[in-house]
C-alpha cells in the first residue's frame, strides 16, 4: 500500500467521509470483543491460586493501562504530524484523544487501587507504577486545560503540540525518577510478547480479546470525537466569517 | 450463573462497576456532543447558504 | 528599494482579512496606510515586522533594517527615561541616545521614571526609541495616539529628518500627520472576500 | 543580551518584590510546617530536607508568571522579538534573571531555614548543593510554562497545572539527594541525575520556550 495515499485523509471532508464508512463496523467490533472478552474473563476463568478472584481485574486493568500510554503516544505522533505537516485533522485528533486517554488513566488507577486494597492491604501505595500513572494523569489534565484555555484554534494546536512533545520527555524522565525513588510493590508486567513468561493461557486469551476490545473502542471514540472537533472547528470558522460580514 | 468470587467479591465487582460506568459515561458524552455539534453545524451551514 | 511586499495574504484569528497586498517602499520614502478600524492594518504591520507568518505572498526586506513600534511603547515604569532608552540602544548594539532625546525634547525628563510621565510624554519616549535603534525602516502602528498637535509636529519633523537621512517609514494612522510627501495607501481595496462555504478543506472554510 | 539581564535585575530590585518575595514565601512555608506536623525536632529533622525542597519549588512557582507577563503587557516582548536577539537567547536570559532573583537567594538562605527545621549536621552541604544544581532547572522549566500561558488573562492557575508535572523529576532527584545527605548515604547517583536534568533543560528547553513564545506573539 502506498503510504502517501494516507495523507489524503488529512483533508477534513475526506476524513469525515472515510470514518463515517468504517465507524459503525469498528464500533460493533469493539462492543462485541469487549463483551466477549469481559464475559469470558469474568465468568469462565478460574481463580488464581495466589490472588484469588481478584485476578479477574486484569481484564480491565491491563488493557486500560495499555491504552492510557498508547493514547499519549498517539497524541505525540499526531502532534508531530501537525508541527511538521500542518494538517489540521492531526491536531484535532490529538485533542480528541486526550479525554479518552485521561479516562483510561483513571480506570487504570481506580482498578489498580481497588486491586491493591486486598493485595497490599492499602488503597493507595506510592508504588512506582501507580505514581507514574498519577503523573501521566496530571499531564493529561494540563494538556486538556491548555486546549480549553486558548481561543485561537491554530495557536492552541501549536502550543499543545509543543507541550505534548516536552511533556513526553518529562513523563519518561519522571518514570525513571519514580522508579529510582521507590522500588515498588507492583508485580512485573503481566504481558510480554514472549507468552512463556506470562500469565497462564487460561488468563491470557480472554485478556487478548479484552485488549483488542479496548483498542477498537479507543479507535472508534477517537474517530467519533475527531469528527466532532472538525465540525466544531468549522462551526467556529463559519461564525467568525459571519461576524466579519 | 454468577461465579463465586469468594472474599474478594467486593473488589472485583466494584472495579468492573467503576470501569464500565466510566466507559459508558465517556461514550455517552462523546455521542451527545457529536450529535449536538453536528446539528449546530447543519443549522449554521443552511443559514449561511441561504444568506449567501 | 528597502521593503517590497508582494501579493501578501494575511489572517487574523484564522480568518483572512487582507489579500493581494503589494507595494514597494523606497529609500527615503514614506507610505501611510489608511483604512477603517478592524480591516487589518495592525496585522499587516505585524506581518511585515516578522511577528507573524503570512498566509501567502512575500515580504522582502533585510531583517536587520526594520524596527517596529506597536500600540504599546515597551517602557518600564520604574526605569528612568535615560535607562529605558539606553536599554533599547544596547539591545540594538548602539550607545548613542542624546540625539534621540533632543529630537523629542526629552532633555528635562531624562532622570524621571517613565511611570511618572504623561501619556504624551511616554509616547514621545517610545518614538525616541526608534532613533536609538539606528535602523533605517520604521514600521509604525498609530504612532500619534495621545500626542497633542505640538507633539505631532515634533513627530513629523523627526520623520522628515529620518527620511532626509535616507531612512524610510511605513505608518498606519487615522489622522493627518502633516507629511504631504508621504504616499497614501488605502488598505480597503485589499479586503479579503469571504471564502466559499463549500470549500471544506484544510482551512475549514 | 547583557543589557537585557541588567535591565531585568534592575527591575526586580526597583519593584522591591523581586528579590524578597520568594524568600519571604519560603520563610512562611518553613514557619508553618511545624504548626502543621508538631514541634518534635526528630520528626522535623526527618522531613526537613523534603520541606525545604518543596518550599523552594513553591516559592519558585509563585514568581513564574512575572517572568514574561510584565513584558507582554507593556509591549516589550513584541519589540524584543523584532530586535536583533534570537528568541532563544531572550528566554534564556529571562530564565537566568529569574534564577538570580529567586533561585539563588533561596539557595543561599536554605541553611538558615534548615536550622529552623533542625536539619541534621551532615545534611547542609548536600542540601545547598542539590538546590544549587536543581533550582536553575526550575527556572528554565518555569520559563517554558510562562511562555505557554503568556497571552492568557488568568493564566496563573493553568501555569501551575502545566509546570508542576514537569517539576517532578527535578524534585525527586533533588529531594532524594538532600535526604541521602542527611542520612549520610552516597549522593553520587541523584547528584549526577540532577546535574543531567539541569544541563539538559538549559540546553534544550529554551528552543521549545522560544517556539511557544513566537506562537503566542502572533
Amino acid at each position: 500500500m502506498n503510504l502517501n495515499a494516507l495523507w489524503a485523509y488529512a483533508n477534513p471532508k475526506k476524513f469525515i467521509q472515510a470514518t463515517d464508512r468504517v465507524l459503525p463496523w469498528i464500533s460493533i467490533l469493539a462492543i462485541v470483543s469487549l463483551v466477549v472478552g469481559l464475559v469470558w474473563g469474568f465468568f469462565f476463568t478460574p481463580e488464581d491460586y495466589r490472588q484469588g478472584s481478584t485476578v479477574k481485574i486484569i481484564y480491565i486493568h491491563v488493557p486500560s493501562a495499555l491504552m492510557a500510554i498508547n493514547a499519549w503516544l498517539m497524541m505525540l505522533v499526531t502532534s508531530l504530524v501537525w508541527i511538521v505537516r500542518r494538517h489540521h485533522v492531526s491536531a484535532l485528533a490529538a485533542r480528541a484523544a486526550a479525554p479518552v486517554g485521561a479516562v483510561m488513566t483513571v480506570i487504570a488507577l481506580a482498578t489498580g487501587a481497588i486491586w491493591g486494597q486486598p493485595m497490599w492491604g492499602t488503597w493507595w501505595a506510592w508504588d512506582p507504577r501507580l505514581t507514574s500513572f498519577l503523573i501521566l494523569f496530571l499531564f493529561y489534565l494540563g494538556y486538556m486545560a491548555l486546549w480549553a484555555a486558548i481561543e485561537d484554534d491554530d495557536t492552541a494546536a501549536d502550543l499543545t503540540s509543543i507541550l505534548c512533545l516536552v511533556g513526553s520527555v518529562f513523563a519518561l524522565l519522571s518514570r525513571y525518577a519514580v522508579n529510582f525513588w521507590n522500588q515498588g510493590l507492583h508485580q512485573g508486567a503481566s504481558l510480554s510478547l514472549d507468552k512463556e513468561e506470562n500469565v497462564a493461557d487460561v488468563f491470557y486469551y480472554p485478556l487478548l480479546v479484552c485488549i483488542a476490545g479496548f483498542v477498537l473502542l479507543f479507535i472508534a471514540l477517537v474517530f467519533l470525537r475527531t469528527q466532532t472537533e472538525i465540525r466544531a472547528r468549522r462551526t467556529r470558522a463559519l461564525l467568525a466569517r459571519e461576524r466579519m460580514g | 450463573m454468577m461465579p463465586d468470587l469468594g472474599k474478594y467479591a467486593e473488589a472485583v465487582l466494584s472495579s468492573y462497576g467503576v470501569s464500565i460506568a466510566l466507559l459508558v459515561v465517556l461514550v455517552w458524552a462523546s455521542l451527545r456532543r457529536a450529535r449536538r455539534v453536528k446539528k449546530q453545524l447543519e443549522d449554521i451551514e443552511s443559514k449561511a447558504k441561504r444568506d449567501g | 528599494m528597502v521593503l517590497k511586499v508582494s501579493d501578501l495574504t494575511i489572517a487574523r484569528g484564522g480568518i483572512k482579512v487582507l489579500e493581494g497586498v503589494s507595494f514597494e517602499l523606497e529609500s527615503g520614502g514614506a507610505i501611510v496606510l489608511r483604512g477603517p478600524n478592524g480591516i487589518g492594518k495592525t496585522t499587516l504591520l505585524r506581518t511585515i515586522a516578522g511577528l507573524q507568518p503570512p498566509l501567502a505572498g512575500r515580504v522582502d526586506a533585510d531583517p536587520d533594517s526594520l524596527v517596529y513600534a506597536g500600540h504599546s511603547d515597551g517602557l518600564k515604569a520604574t526605569l528612568t527615561v535615560e535607562e529605558n532608552l539606553m536599554f533599547w540602544a544596547q539591545v540594538f548594539g548602539k550607545k548613542e541616545i542624546s540625539q534621540a532625546i533632543d529630537s523629542f525634547e526629552l532633555g528635562r525628563l531624562v532622570n524621571r521614571p517613565a511611570g511618572l510621565l504623561s501619556a504624551g510624554q511616554k509616547r514621545r519616549l517610545g518614538l525616541a526609541r526608534l532613533l536609538v535603534t539606528g535602523r533605517p525602516v520604521w514600521i509604525l502602528d498609530e504612532p500619534t495616539v495621545s500626542l497633542d498637535t505640538d507633539a505631532v509636529a515634533m513627530f513629523a519633523s523627526a520623520v522628515r529628518a529620518h527620511l532626509a537621512r535616507g531612512g524610510s517609514t511605513l505608518i498606519a494612522t487615522h489622522i493627518d500627520l502633516g507629511l504631504p510627501e508621504a504616499k497614501v495607501l488605502e488598505v480597503g481595496p485589499f479586503r479579503a472576500r469571504a471564502a466559499e462555504i463549500d470549500d471544506f478543506d484544510e482551512a475549514f472554510l | 543580551m547583557i543589557a537585557l539581564l541588567v535591565r531585568d535585575l534592575r527591575l526586580a530590585m526597583r519593584a522591591g518584590g523581586g528579590f524578597g518575595l520568594g524568600l519571604a514565601f519560603f520563610l512562611i512555608v518553613v514557619t508553618l510546617v511545624p504548626f502543621g506536623v508538631g514541634p518534635q525536632s526528630e520528626l522535623l529533622a526527618r522531613i526537613a530536607s523534603g520541606i525545604l525542597w518543596l518550599g523552594a519549588l513553591l516559592a519558585c512557582l509563585l514568581s513564574l508568571d512575572r517572568i514574561l507577563a510584565l513584558d507582554w503587557e507593556d509591549g516589550s516582548l513584541d519589540l524584543l522579538a523584532t530586535a536583533p536577539l534570537p528568541m532563544e537567547a531572550i528566554v534564556s536570559i529571562k530564565a537566568l534573571a529569574h534564577w538570580l532573583t529567586t533561585g539563588l537567594p533561596l539557595v543561599l538562605f536554605a541553611p538558615v531555614f534548615g536550622l529552623l527545621l533542625s536539619l541534621p549536621e551532615p545534611g547542609y552541604m548536600p542540601l545547598v548543593l542539590s538546590l544549587l544544581l536543581g533550582t536553575p532547572a526550575l527556572s528554565v522549566i518555569g520559563t517554558f510554562g510562562a511562555a505557554l500561558t503568556v497571552g492568557l488573562k488568568r493564566g496563573g492557575l493553568l501555569l501551575s497545572l502545566l509546570v508542576l508535572p514537569l517539576y517532578v523529576p527535578t524534585l525527586i532527584f533533588g529531594a532524594e539527594m538532600a535526604r541521602r545527605g542527611v542520612e549520610g548515604l552516597d549522593i553520587t547517583t541523584p547528584l549526577l541525575m540532577l546535574a543531567g536534568i539541569t544541563c539538559g533543560t538549559i540546553a534544550l528547553l529554551p528552543f521549545a520556550s522560544a517556539a511557544v513564545l513566537k506562537v503566542n506573539l502572533r
